[in-house]
């Protein structure tokens, strides 16, 4: 095998080194009726030639990942600079550990520490992790983690979040006794409401809300927050689209205790899911209760600075069965992808393609609802998304679009909601030129 | 202060945070322009939800300023490409750049997770083909990709046993487990107690014996109380050490009625050669940035798919992607499913990237890899047995613990081995873990190591060892060729400092 | 030996030879089995036309070897990405990986040269853009890209002034030139004269004035003789100065009947500023690998297009690039083009990169991008100026040129100078060339460094001024940072090992 | 713009801490009249998307990269392990200058010193140099070192040398006062023949041969240098398809005295032409009259052992109109790349490739030649190439067979040779499966 460095013979040789005659004896410590006594029944090993070419064949099936595409939904289509693949790709990078020895994980450390210090930026909090899986488990850690801060079980949970979140969020609570409550969203602006809910009260440990949300309606934090807060529980804000960011007002600034994210918009291919990367940022006082790896400024002893793992106390490691979370291997390369993207694009890119992905989105849905038939059902503003009425099912119209127009047209709404056939999602980026909107549009006309 | 002959205003080895490399103007980027009629802002959104802070802060800088920073503090990483990595248990082993480039096709690289079925045929069949493998290379035929890190694994897994008994004997008052207990070796992983407590479980230690394997009496002692959820085992164990009495450990789990969770972080060194379903485990996490070299990283991404056995299949999380005909489909339709663990499908660039190494390797190469692995890890334990105290006899599997004990002594801690080693060009091992094993050099050299550098590593520890003796403190003042010293981390824990700000801020804070 | 602190077996730090790495046996590839059948190898070919060595000596490696072997190597390399590379004449600007990436898409990477046009119009389209915007501009309509780098652009384009001669002069006995001499400047790099000579001329050296200028007095002297084919001059000269008297220089050499060509060179301080069309020049190379950013990798590959004047157009290299309405074609149907000089069309892979720099700039960028670099090396000639020696007066373009004149006195030269910056993380500049300059130190810092790390590098320099003073043994036994200290070359040119040879063999020998 | 670091207020301040007042008198220097007072006319500068886009688009038009192909003559089409090409865009490679300051170029200098290593080794000759452009030039190269050599002006060329090196040598000997003969090529075998020329005698600098030669005819080269050396001349070898090095006898061991070659084979991409790389070895004897590069063994006063670049003196820098070349930039990344690809595939696996190289062509050329019409003209034993006579003229055939068949079949040779209007030159490797070939067959059954 190619990647083995020692050649048959100098095997043969070790063994005989180490005082053994078969590879067989190597296994001895496995009593025999453990040990498979057959070749596995996978393949024959493949040449790069064959591989290759194995997956270009299984690739070229994927039609969906060569049409324009106005999917979104928790995963954006955006622009990536040439740089990030090619830094990333150092191996001094992608194949290091954990940076669990800091004299020689310098690299990884600081720019763990640029990830966080970025995550404070764009959420408007004071701490932040070093990231999580995504955003959907770094929504149920949040929830956790208001539990172990409020000492509270019940969480008040938007319906306009986006559903796998949820549907996460459930999994993850369902044996830690803490009671998942539903906040209705108004039908006409497509806004969570409160007003009125019986799970506001003193028991409350927070409020879990999406904004954008998965409808794409931007939420009225501030409010949201004074609510949570009135009856001390946190205001817990999960973004998933990361982009909005460089237009919205801060989570942090309208008052969340915890935001979460998914940081797939910055420059992490779409890879049909993953790996993508979470945010994670909380309040300077609950950082102690924070889930996942903390990198924090040290000094040697001649006083140079560096950065290392910190706070491990809370960790599993240490904490075993105590621990904040169970979260060890985190997504540390798609981290350092984003804090490139965010380099790169920087201040003042960022909030250039926040606003191109909002004035292109509001073009689209202008066009849109000018449409014989299509119509716009929610009126609350909006960042990138929208959700369309068809004036037919939308899930056959989408079909449709996609075999005659050659263009993925968005998500139909019945995936999650079956009680709305008829509508769809529709996501705008700064990658969608003007021609692929006007294409949909006439598409839409169409089919 | 005195100028040396290592100058100290090196540029490359003092380059600052992002932050303070900014300057307000530069710019790194550029987009095409807005093609579309614009929107008056306040139009587009009110004011009052619009950020207002200009992201202050944030790093303005050219592109070259970006490529030379990441560049110059990657430097100061090791890494596989570089040499030996031999961290015990993390199983740092070669990253093809084959799968590399396989991960980035743009069929998958850019194919949406929320892509018609129809339109994504090619990435349901890799998913599908990778599940099968797994389920060959384990012996447990249900397997679900969605997991993100072993950690997760472990925890969907822990769930799904927690689902299965719960269905199998009702649950208690206010959902509690009717079965309290997780049985836990002292010698596991820390993420094992953490992953059982979000699943509602008491954890109880089994001790280990002298030996360095799970002590049977008291296991059946522990399992006498009734109580018992499962166990959760990692074999070969975290010493290194293959349990021989598997079958025995999982019969009486299963007579007590509970259910065997095997961590299969070591499961590098059975590939090919036997099979957790063939021993009695009910249901296992494979770490694919371990035993299948996705690469690490820095930290993650990681996947770790959980693979069960036909009575625990139906508890798996949703969606399962299943073959009808020709045609490959997402089924939701899954009424006992523990329900999802992360949105989509798990880390689908990982799971590429380990089909494409497990067909690589080919089933003789898979084989190859876990034997020429086993080997370079009793080469080491050969080769410093006369040096390092090895608190057990027993003939290592992957990996092979060994201790300080003989050094310290003189005042020279696992940690002081550790930092010196860096000197000598090598990562340090695995320090401290496991914690039954005091002072423990936990050494995983895998299979992607020749015979010359592993004699490399042995004569360097043999060295250290010397050193220790003749001139304690080169050791205890290691490492000596590195940008930075050992750091502070108690000062750092103690005022921990977890993000930059601006001077003025950061002083006044 | 006494054991260092700094631990001398380090393995990353003692990389072997990769045939030294070598073992039998070991294998890195893995081909797809034969898939036809097979002829018996005696009638593929007979034995004595097969090799009879099996390739010994060649090595055997697996792929992991290879990958560490090459990564740690590369870690002994200065470049680009980690710093300021101020290498006068040599233009080391960022290279974009943008570029890189264009030059790597599938329908550009695997296309045959000698694929039909018709199959290949996207690669013809993209030579013909790009001689587009150089004709644009240099200012010079006829383009060639076929030069694979600058003295092969020298080489063409004095051929093309002898074919042009030859033509219009008609040739002496023997095929020797009618007018003999070629004109070129004392300051001139030494491939100029060594083209110059490949077409059959005889070299003579034009003086420079005190100021660093062309002696325009001493050229016209050499041209009276009524024997000049031509000059050949860099523009700006290879001291950073603009030669303010081209117009006239070119009014001299024309006068005389002879054909002005300037190298190239160091064109980026005159992109979008100047164009030597416009100043009398008949034809230049450029070096995209300079101006055009292409990357150097480490000594190549390159590209030097010639341009020219209409009139020296028909001598210009076949084939040529050209369009008819929407279609590109070759036209080899030039009789009096001098040939070819390269198979095929020159560096291709260079052509694409070079394009892509010249439309993300845009014609803003491209004079941006002159400025910047003009004032860099401004700033730098300010900020040293005090501290060394400079021994021109006039303000330099886009490289300044600085002497050791002040540090020799203390026996530190120029050579330690450069190798102690070395220390401070730099890679050194350009040293005594051009050599009309004692103990010359060129400095070009580009355009692709920002004020901060130009500021570090003059502190830098002069804190070497200040150690030269102060401890100059430190600047002399410079550097101390590196893998190896300074090498002995005369020894090596001396006794020269040029390979490497088996043990035994090297022995023997 | 992005590329710049300094913002255009930080080159504002900069201007004024020289002492100037505007850009414009930073080229105060230039005259007036000399100065270009408009904007250049290049188009406007292009975003990362826009310029991709405008690749891509370009790229889509180059169709002959995307079919089956069977071109060769002087470019090859073969596997290059993934490796190289990751290896090679490490910025520490591939951003560095030529290794002048070898402290901080070892990197780069000891793998040319491998380079070099492996050029002996495959052409069984004791010297080689740090890479020419390519195998065109390094023939012209190796005839002016064969003048410098003997000191004699006469150079007999084989009628069977790639045209294109011919013409090529011609440019650049036109001015050196080197004669150039032409040798024929034997009709029947293909191979170059000497027999009767009344160049061979104590005038001839040296026999330039090609092997396997433009026809893909393998030459006795043995007899050839025999022939050279019994005038006193120089043989100079070209090798085109330096795989053939995996099987073919090494022109060294034959007796060659320069052996020139196209390194492309060795894991470098088609990329329409260039940049490849030349091999140029030679005797120790004649070491000091190689053009271009060295690199050399040195130590460091502690007696570690390093690389620099040696023997200078025989250069242009140095030697100025002296010097045995003017080449200065050559081809690093190449060579480098050249010798990531040898160490990689290996002993091995370059033997086992060139192997099933000339195992595909054989069962290439014995299907073609059981084909009604389609006859071999040519019966010299051969490695990877061969010419095939068609019934019909071969340019119009080749271009129905691309068009109906999609499959580039080949090169007509009337490209070169007017006068074999019938003849195209197929070409087989490694990357050619099976069915590619019984493919090419079926198509030129039909056409
Ligand atoms: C034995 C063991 N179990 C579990 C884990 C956790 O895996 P992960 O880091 O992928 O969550 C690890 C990894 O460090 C481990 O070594
Ligand atoms: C002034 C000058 N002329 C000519 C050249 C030769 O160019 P190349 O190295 O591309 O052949 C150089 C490059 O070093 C140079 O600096």
């Amino acid at each position: 095998m190619r990647y083995i460095p020692n050649s048959p013979d100098e095997r043969q040789e070790m063994l005989k080194a180490v005082g053994l005659g078969s590879m067989e004896e190597l296994f001895d410590s496995i009593p025999q009726d453990a040990l498979l006594r057959r070749p596995l029944n996978t393949p024959a090993a493949l040449s790069e030639i064959e591989l290759l070419a194995r997956f270009e064949a299984l690739a070229a099936q994927n039609t969906a990942a060569r049409r324009p595409s106005f999917l979104g939904a928790g995963a954006y289509s955006h622009y990536a600079p040439t740089i990030i693949d090619h830094l990333i790709s150092r191996s001094e990078f992608f194949t290091a550990y954990t940076p669990y020895q800091p004299e020689v994980s310098q690299g990884t450390l600081q720019a763990i520490f640029e990830f966080q210090t970025m995550v404070c930026q764009l959420t408007g909090l004071e701490v932040a992790n070093a990231s999580m899986y995504d955003a959907s488990t770094s929504v149920a850690e949040a929830v956790l983690m208001a539990e172990r801060v409020t000492r509270r079980k019940r969480v008040l949970v938007s319906g306009a979040l986006h559903p796998e979140f949820l549907h996460v969020t459930e999994t993850y609570v369902k044996n830690a006794g803490i009671d998942l409550l539903r906040a209705d969203f108004d039908q006409k602006s497509g806004r969570t409401v409160l007003e009125g809910s019986a799970a506001l009260d003193q028991t409350l440990a927070a409020i879990v809300v999406q904004s954008p949300n998965f409808f794409g309606c931007v939420e009225d934090l501030q409010r949201l927050a004074d609510a949570a807060h009135a009856v001390g529980a946190l205001l817990i804000v999960a973004v998933a689209e990361s982009m909005s960011f460089g237009l919205l007002r801060s989570p942090g600034a309208c008052g969340a205790d915890i935001v979460v994210a998914e940081g797939q918009s910055f420059g992490v291919p779409l890879s049909f899911g993953g790996p993508y990367v979470g945010l994670f940022a909380t309040r300077d006082k609950y950082a102690r209760q924070l889930p996942g790896r903390l990198v924090g400024v040290a000094a040697d002893r001649e006083g140079r600075r560096g950065f290392v793992l910190t706070l491990a106390t809370r960790e599993q490691h240490i904490r075993r069965e105590k621990a904040t979370s169970n979260i060890c291997t985190n997504e540390g390369l798609i981290a350092l992808a984003a804090t490139i993207y965010l380099t790169t694009m920087g201040r003042r890119g960022v909030q250039e393609t926040a606003t191109h992905c909002a004035q292109k989105a509001a073009y689209a849905a202008r066009r849109i609802s000018e449409l014989e038939g299509y119509t716009l059902p929610f009126s609350a503003p909006r960042f990138n998304e929208f959700v369309v009425r068809a004036p037919v099912e939308a899930n056959g119209m989408l079909r449709r679009l996609a075999e005659e127009h050659n263009i993925t047209g968005g998500l139909a709404l019945s995936r999650y909601y079956p009680e709305r056939p008829n509508d769809f999602l529709v996501c705008v980026t700064e990658t969608n030129r003007r021609s692929e909107i006007d294409a949909l549009v006439a598409g839409l006309k169409e089919v | 202060m005195k100028s040396t002959p290592k100058a100290t205003p090196h540029v490359t080895q003092n380059e600052a945070l992002i932050f303070e490399r900014s300057h307000p103007g530069r710019r790194g980027y550029m987009l095409p322009a807005l093609d579309v009629d614009e929107t008056p802002l306040d139009e587009l959104l009110p004011a009052e939800l619009r950020r207002d802070d200009d992201l202050e802060g944030m790093p303005e800088l050219s592109e070259v300023d970006a490529v030379r920073h990441f560049t110059r503090i990657s430097t100061w990483n090791y890494h596989i490409d570089l040499g030996m990595y031999p961290l015990g248990s993390c199983t740092m082993k070669y990253n093809s750049r084959l799968n590399e480039r396989v991960a980035r096709i743009p069929g998958f690289a850019n194919l949406h997770p929320l892509a018609p079925e129809e339109d994504a045929q090619g990435a349901l069949e890799v998913i599908y083909e990778l599940q099968q493998h797994l389920a060959e290379i384990t012996g447990l035929p249900g397997v679900s990709l969605q997991p993100a890190a072993g950690a997760h694994g472990e925890m969907t897994g822990i769930m799904m046993i927690r689902a299965f008994l719960d269905a199998r004997d009702g649950v208690s008052e206010g959902n509690r487990p009717r079965r309290k207990v997780m049985l836990i070796p002292d010698s596991a992983h820390g993420t094992n107690p953490a992953s059982a407590n979000l699943s509602g479980y008491t954890v109880k230690t089994v001790r280990s014996t002298p030996e360095g394997l799970t002590d049977l009496d008291a296991l059946r002692e522990l399992c006498a109380g009734g109580d018992v959820a499962g166990l959760m085992l990692t074999n070969p164990n975290t010493v290194g050490i293959f349990e021989r009495n598997i079958k025995e450990i999982c019969r009486i789990i299963h007579d007590a009625g509970g259910l065997v969770y095997m961590d299969g972080a070591n499961m590098n060194a059975l590939v090919g050669i036997a099979r957790p379903g063939d021993m009695g485990v009910d249901v296992i996490h494979l770490n694919l940035h371990k035993t299948f070299s996705t690469p690490h990283g820095g930290g993650g991404p990681g996947s770790g798919p959980c693979c069960c056995t036909k009575e625990l299949e139906p508890f798996l999380p949703v969606p399962r992607v299943v073959r009808e005909g020709e045609l490959f489909r997402f089924n939701y339709d899954e009424p006992r499913s523990i329900g999802r663990v992360k949105a989509f499908y798990g880390n689908f660039g990982m799971h590429l990237r380990a089909l494409a190494y497990i067909l690589t390797h080919g089933h003789d190469g898979l084989r190859e890899a876990t034997e020429a692995a086993v080997l370079n890890a009793r080469y080491i334990a050969q080769g410093l047995a006369d040096t390092f105290d090895k608190p057990f006899d027993s003939p290592p599997m992957h990996e092979v613990v060994f201790t300080d004990k003989r050094q310290s002594r003189k005042g020279v801690h696992t940690l002081d081995i550790a930092k010196r080693l860096i000197d000598y060009g090598f990562h340090p091992m695995t320090i401290y873990f496991p914690l039954i094993v005091q002072g423990a050099m936990l050494i995983e050299p895998t299979e992607s190591v020749g015979r010359q550098e592993l004699q490399q590593f042995i004569d360097a520890m043999k060295s250290i060892a010397r050193e220790a003796l003749e001139e304690p403190d080169t050791v205890l003042n290691a490492p000596h060729t590195t940008r930075i010293g050992r750091l502070d981390e108690a000062a750092a824990a103690r005022k921990p400092v977890l993000r930059w700000k601006p001077a003025a801020e950061a002083s006044a804070a």
